[in-house]
């Protein structure tokens, strides 16, 4: 009981220093990668505590709320999430409950911008939402294709049976879903080719058009929750999770280092060739794992 | 005590309403909702028992029967709670209108005339009990006149096709069986061929197929939701359109059997598989259909369509776990899209009867308590943890999954996401983003429309914090049906294959909302500002045209638009234009002249001479 | 080649003076009452791009000159045999007592910001035109800017140099 | 990071924060601005200072007026400067915003910035090179660290004479005072006759 208030605790602490340490190592290494020394990796750090020491202005109830919705949502799905050994409340709601909880995120976002009342912060809404569905349709069908591979809802299941056999990165169905998730991989964490949610140059960055000051720092946590989400999933789902947390924040960096060299090099994407890319791909490859699944059943 | 008091309490309720609007309308106001109140109490009264008791004996020398048992209990007290609080919301709607009386009288009839559907025992009693709610809510469809009176024909055209089905089943069983009751008849068809049943199961499915507007039987329905005075939506598309699920459930796992049920066919072409398929088919296109609409009840009825899909997929897959998410999913459906329905009502109440989503908007600022109701209504469809949406739809995935379906499995998440885009355009549309300025002095809505706003909300929230109290009554039902019961406790579903703890869900995102409400509140205040202070690149911002609602999904309608036309309905529409020329062609033979009936006469008389000369059969 | 659409010129119009200072331009004086038929004539032959519209601002005459400058779109060389690669200038002069001069923005449209504008900077006030409000300035000017007449130094003295500086007390407090 | 920089983060984080996290708005007027991408990008890479160009006033604390400001745009910059959440410091950029520079007799151009919105720091030049904006801010960090960069208090302790000057150039405003303007109207007149 007392180890289970533990992990309760920590879990959450775990996946903000990742998170928000995983911004910084971001920018650090776009900076290399564009010739630049590039700022300090704490600089994050520094950003959050300047904005929670700003005046910032709020446009109502909804437009608190939402944004405190986004991140507590983000906050216990990392609960439900096994980190190594840490999975407290994996008990009480399996894959389809994180799947359901990764809402609160968007839409809480969504709630609090729509309140914003600014076009810019609709367009952006209106394309995070058109972009989830976009590869939501590949996600799903990677989902299924592992769930119905491994015959459980439970992802602590799930990265049992993996650490039994192999990494179903490498065993022979499931690595076609996997490529499909790596692929849709960009645009889950909303960045580069997909970075059209917040566009500066167009939308004057979407959604958080009207945050300023504690509400763009809740946003940024957010954020970093929401990339150490999706990246923990995929570790969990396709790199067999791991048996320690340490193992297992190797890879979220190592995944998520892949993902930053993706993101530096490409320019955006439209919405319209976003979702013909996300709808026509990664979609056929995880329809075709799905059946190879369907197929060589266990 | 005894049920058919219940229902003579019903009608004659119904009746004496409309006399006492005649006397005065405080009286027939305060009669309605006291005697819908007083149906709930009467039916809450009756929870557990197991009673059958003869209603009349000697309708052409057959016994009607009614009879209570846990489904018809759960229906009906599902549809008296829903028909209570849209009674009760219509007190402030209907006010201005004229024809008051009626509109009360109708709703009491369909109410009791579903009470009774629910509470009849043998087939020709249903019988009866539908027609009269099938007539009376085609009054209630077309009450408000102009295109209303054209949605209400599309609608009662369908559903007396329907219920021609039905009859054809109910005769045939008839002369097999040689009886009505179901209980009878449910001994007798374990015997018959697995043709005939099918054959049984086909003529009910299309009455019940067109009344819970399953696709491809479904066309009547966008009309009829969005015509319909708001209250009557409500309880059309949150009960009347169960009526035809009660129905499924009845032929599939009472009269049929569930063993025989599920043995029809082999495979993919079992019986439940096929209906199954149509449920998923039902759960996708509507939904996406609905995408594309910009009238807010429109786009509500599409939605009903596609959660028919879901409860169809959930009571034909046919385990414990998929036909428990089947009926709560149902109770669910309709709590929240009753919720939904009379958001609309009050938004339309107050702007003047504005339903285009393109025109409204900023509500949030006058209507708070509408705004609160409607997004727990949307986030109960959407199935957003914390509501009871989820939980039926959990149950109904995890079904899906373990069954081995994932097809199945994917068109159900997929609708759930067509389901969250709409359902943030319906709110962001009409309630968020910048206020209008002719809609700057809106007040909020009546204190009878938010009691029942209210009412729907606490249910939805409370049933989907504590799941096993619904979920005790299904499970007495499913087993009642043959099915393994399942464990059900009070926060949720324990079974081997993952269990699901709303409670332990609900601790964590409060105490998550807590924690991060604290450190929001470790900054400094916030000032309020108003819409005016908005981001416009230095500029002050642009009057009434700074609002981001027409074609909100612009570039996914460029590209699904083409795919997503109503077929079905372009071809009933055809067919119809066919069977009109057919009818003018056949009339020509009437010339009027009575020389040419003369001959007609002798020709045939002529004929069936030649016929009795050649073959002699009689 | 000039010369051809300066005889066409000549032909149809009448007693106008056209010279051709350098290779590539064509300069019309026209009194203020054919311009609309002269514009008209040079779209009929092709040159349908109003580069310009502008106004100079003859003080000693007294007057204001409306000048108009012309060219034609030309993809391929075969079209210069009908058409010459040239810029047409056409300009009118209007008393400057009383500047009211007709629109052409029915011969075209794309002359409607460039009136806009000259009537805000000099003033002139052209008829038919739909909307004559400001389009950059801000503040309004007794006399408009552009006339030669305006004293700019005088009017920053009157108006911007007044607006007082604030002196920082806030370190103090 | 050495020791007593430490200590500084334990002691003031607030100030030390709004010192190394510079974001500034992305307002462009005039030419000064050509010499903003070059040393926002990989030439003179600003985001070592923690300087990075933000799309809306909200997220912003440093507003970069680079060049001449007409009064078309002078309602622009008072409404940007209104949105930007404190504390806010601003720097004009090239001469014109200083004293008009080369536009010092025009018709349209307001000459001294200062008299609309308060401003902390001036980068005299025309054009100033982009070293000059990062010797600007580490100017500013030195007057953040003496709590001399104070142009938002002043703004808020003396906004009614602020709005009076920015209603003598523009005409009334479109958007209702940001603070109160009342108080003592004798002395208002006094400071604007």
């Amino acid at each position: 009981m007392v180890m289970r208030i533990v992990e309760i605790v920590v879990s959450p602490i775990i996946a903000f220093v990742i998170g928000i340490f995983l911004l910084g190592l971001s920018r650090k290494i776009m900076a290399r990668i564009h010739w630049r020394y590039g700022p300090p990796i704490t600089q994050p750090v520094i950003d959050i505590i300047k904005l929670f020491n700003q005046t910032s202005m709020s446009h109502g109830r909804l437009f608190n709320l939402g944004i405190i919705l986004s991140l507590a949502g983000s906050m216990v799905v990392v609960l439900f999430l096994p980190i190594g050994k840490l999975h407290p409340l994996s008990g009480s709601g399996g894959l389809l409950v994180i799947l359901y909880l990764m809402l609160f995120g968007p839409l809480g976002i969504a709630l609090s911008g729509g309140e914003a009342a600014n076009p810019n912060t609709s367009i952006g809404i209106s394309r995070t939402l058109v972009l989830a569905l976009g590869y939501e349709l590949p996600l799903i069908l990677i989902l299924l294709a592992v769930m119905s591979h491994y015959r459980s809802i439970s992802i602590v299941e799930i990265v049992r049976a993996q650490q039994e056999t192999h990494w179903s990165l490498l065993s022979f169905p499931l690595v076609v879903p996997g490529i499909a998730y790596l692929l849709i991989l960009p645009a889950i964490l909303g960045e580069r080719p997909f970075e059209l949610i917040k566009a500066p140059q167009e939308i004057s960055s979407g959604p958080m058009v009207e945050y300023g000051g504690k509400y763009l720092a809740l946003a940024t946590i957010q954020h970093a929750f929401s990339s150490f989400i999706s990246i923990a999933l995929f570790v969990n789902l396709f790199l067999g999770g791991s048996s320690n947390p340490g193992f297992f924040i190797m890879k979220v960096i190592v995944v998520f280092v892949v993902e930053v060299l993706i993101n530096a090099v490409f320019p955006r994407l439209r919405i319209e060739q976003a979702i013909r890319y996300l709808w026509r791909w990664p979609a056929l490859i995880a329809f075709a794992g799905l059946i190879l699944v369907y197929i060589f059943k266990r | 005590m005894s049920i058919e008091i219940l229902l003579i309490v019903a009608f004659g309720g119904a009746f004496l309403t409309y006399f006492l609007g005649k006397i005065s309308h405080i009286l027939r106001d305060a009669f309605a909702v006291l005697l819908s109140c007083a149906l709930i109490a009467f039916i809450s009264y009756f929870y557990g028992k197991d009673i059958e008791r003869p209603l009349y004996v000697g309708f052409l020398e057959m016994q009607l029967l009614l009879r209570l048992n846990t489904l018809s209990w759960f229906f009906a007290i599902t549809v008296s709670t829903v028909g209570t609080l849209s009674i009760i919301f219509s007190l402030s709607y209907i006010r201005q209108r004229e024809k008051t009386d009626f509109y009360y009288f109708m709703m009491l009839l369909v109410n009791a005339s579903m009470l009774g559907i629910v509470l009849s025992g043998d087939l020709v009693s249903f019988y009866i009990f539908w027609e009269i709610m099938s007539w009376s809510a085609f009054l209630l469809i077309s009450y408000n006149r102009g295109p209303a009176l054209a949605a209400g024909m599309k609608y009662i055209i369908m559903s007396v096709i329907g219920s021609i089905g039905i009859l054809i089943g109910i005769l045939s069983i008839y002369t097999t069986c040689g009886t009505i009751h179901m209980t009878q008849i449910a001994a007798q068809l374990t015997a018959a061929s697995s043709r005939y049943i099918i054959f049984i199961i086909i003529t009910f499915s299309v009455g019940f197929g067109i009344k819970s507007a399953m696709v491809p039987l479904h066309t009547w329905l966008p009309d009829a939701h969005s015509q319909a005075p708001s209250p009557f939506s409500a309880v059309l598309s949150g009960i009347l359109i169960k009526m035809g699920t009660y129905g499924f459930l009845l032929i599939m796992y009472v009269i049929v059997g569930m063993k025989l049920f599920l043995g029809l066919g082999s495979g993919l072409f079992s019986v439940n598989y096929i209906l199954c398929f149509l449920g998923a088919v039902t759960a996708v296109i509507p939904t996406f259909i609905a995408l594309l609409q910009n009238d807010a009840k429109r786009l509500l009825a599409w939605h009903s369509i596609g959660q028919i899909g879901y409860i169809i997929m959930g009571i034909t897959l046919g385990t414990s776990l998929s036909i428990a998410g089947g009926i709560f999913h149902l109770l669910n459906h309709a709590m929240f899209k009753a919720l939904l329905f009379l958001t609309v009502g009050a938004v339309e109440y107050r702007t003047g009867g504005v339903r285009d989503l393109n025109s409204l908007g900023g509500l949030i600022k006058r209507m708070p308590v509408t705004f609160t109701a409607a997004l727990v209504g949307a986030l109960g469809i959407i199935g957003v943890p914390l509501t009871n949406g989820f939980v039926s739809k959990w149950l109904i995935y995890k079904s899906l999954i373990l069954e081995q379906h994932p097809f199945f499995a994917f068109a159900a998440f997929i609708g759930t996401w067509g389901t969250l885009l709409s359902f943030y355009k319906f709110l962001h549309n009409m309630f968020l983003g910048q206020l209008p300025e002719k809609y700057k002095d809106v007040e909020k809505a009546p204190f009878s429309m938010q009691f029942s706003m209210i009412i729907f909300s606490i249910v939805i929230i409370l049933t989907g914090i504590l799941p096993g109290i619904p979920l005790k009554v299904i499970n007495a039902i499913q087993t009642s049906f043959g099915f393994g019961p399942l464990h059900i406790t009070i926060w949720g579903i324990i079974s081997e294959t993952g269990t699901i703890n709303m409670v332990n869900i609900f601790f964590a995102l409060i105490g998550a909302c807590v924690i991060v409400w604290l450190i929001f509140r470790a900054g400094p205040k916030a000032t309020k500002i108003t819409q005016d202070n908005n981001y416009a690149a230095g500029a002050a911002i642009p009057k009434d045209r700074y609002h981001y609602t027409v074609d909100f999904y612009n570039p996914l309608y460029r590209m699904i638009a083409p795919f997503l036309r109503d077929f079905v309905d372009e071809f009933y529409m055809r067919l119809a234009k066919w069977i009109q020329g057919l009818g003018n062609g056949v009339r020509r033979i009437y010339t009027g002249d009575v020389g040419y009936y003369v001959i007609y006469i002798i020709l045939f008389l002529a004929v069936l001479i030649f016929i009795q000369m050649k073959w002699s059969i009689w | 080649m000039k010369n051809s659409l300066k005889k066409q010129l000549e032909s149809a119009f009448k007693n106008t003076q056209i010279h051709v200072p350098e290779n590539d331009r064509l300069i019309i004086n026209v009194e203020k009452d054919r311009v609309i038929s002269i514009l008209k004539f040079l779209k009929e032959k092709g040159y349908e791009h109003l580069a310009l519209v502008s106004c100079v601002d003859w003080i000693e005459e007294k007057e204001f000159e409306v000048v108009y400058i012309l060219s034609a779109y030309l993809q391929n060389e075969s079209e210069y045999t009908e058409r010459e690669k040239i810029n047409i200038i056409v300009k009118t002069r209007i008393p400057r007592d009383a500047p009211r001069f007709v629109t052409v923005i029915p011969i075209f449209q794309n002359s409607e910001p460039y009136e806009r504008e000259i009537h805000e900077l000099f003033g002139i006030h052209f008829e038919g035109h739909p909307r004559q409000t400001p389009l950059f300035l801000e503040r309004d000017y007794k006399i408009p800017p552009f006339r030669k007449d305006f004293d700019t130094r005088q009017y920053v003295k009157e108006v911007f140099d007044t607006i007082p500086i604030i002196e920082d007390r806030a370190s103090e407090k | 990071m050495d020791r007593n920089k430490l200590v500084k983060w334990l002691k003031e984080p607030a100030k030390m924060g709004h010192k190394y996290s510079l974001h500034a708005v992305y307002f462009c007027t005039g030419c000064g601005i050509i010499e903003v991408p070059p040393s926002i990008t990989a030439r003179w890479d600003a985001e070592r200072f923690g300087v990075i160009p933000v799309a809306t006033p909200r997220q912003a604390n440093l507003f970069l007026i680079t060049g001449y400001v007409s009064v078309k745009t002078l309602k622009a910059i008072i409404r940007t400067y209104e949105q930007m959440p404190e504390p806010k410091f601003t720097v004009g950029f090239g001469s014109c915003p200083i004293n008009g520079g080369m536009y010092w007799d025009s018709y349209n151009t307001i000459k001294h910035l200062d008299k609309y919105i308060p401003v902390d720091g001036w980068i005299a030049g025309c054009m100033p090179r982009p070293e000059a904006i990062f010797v600007a801010v580490t100017h500013l960090w030195t007057l953040i660290d003496k709590e001399m960069a104070n142009g938002y208090k002043k703004y808020r302790a003396k906004y009614r004479y602020y709005r009076a000057n920015q209603e003598k150039v523009l005409g009334t405003l479109e958007w209702p005072p940001l603070f109160s303007i009342e108080g003592k109207d004798e002395e208002l007149v006094k400071e604007t006759a």
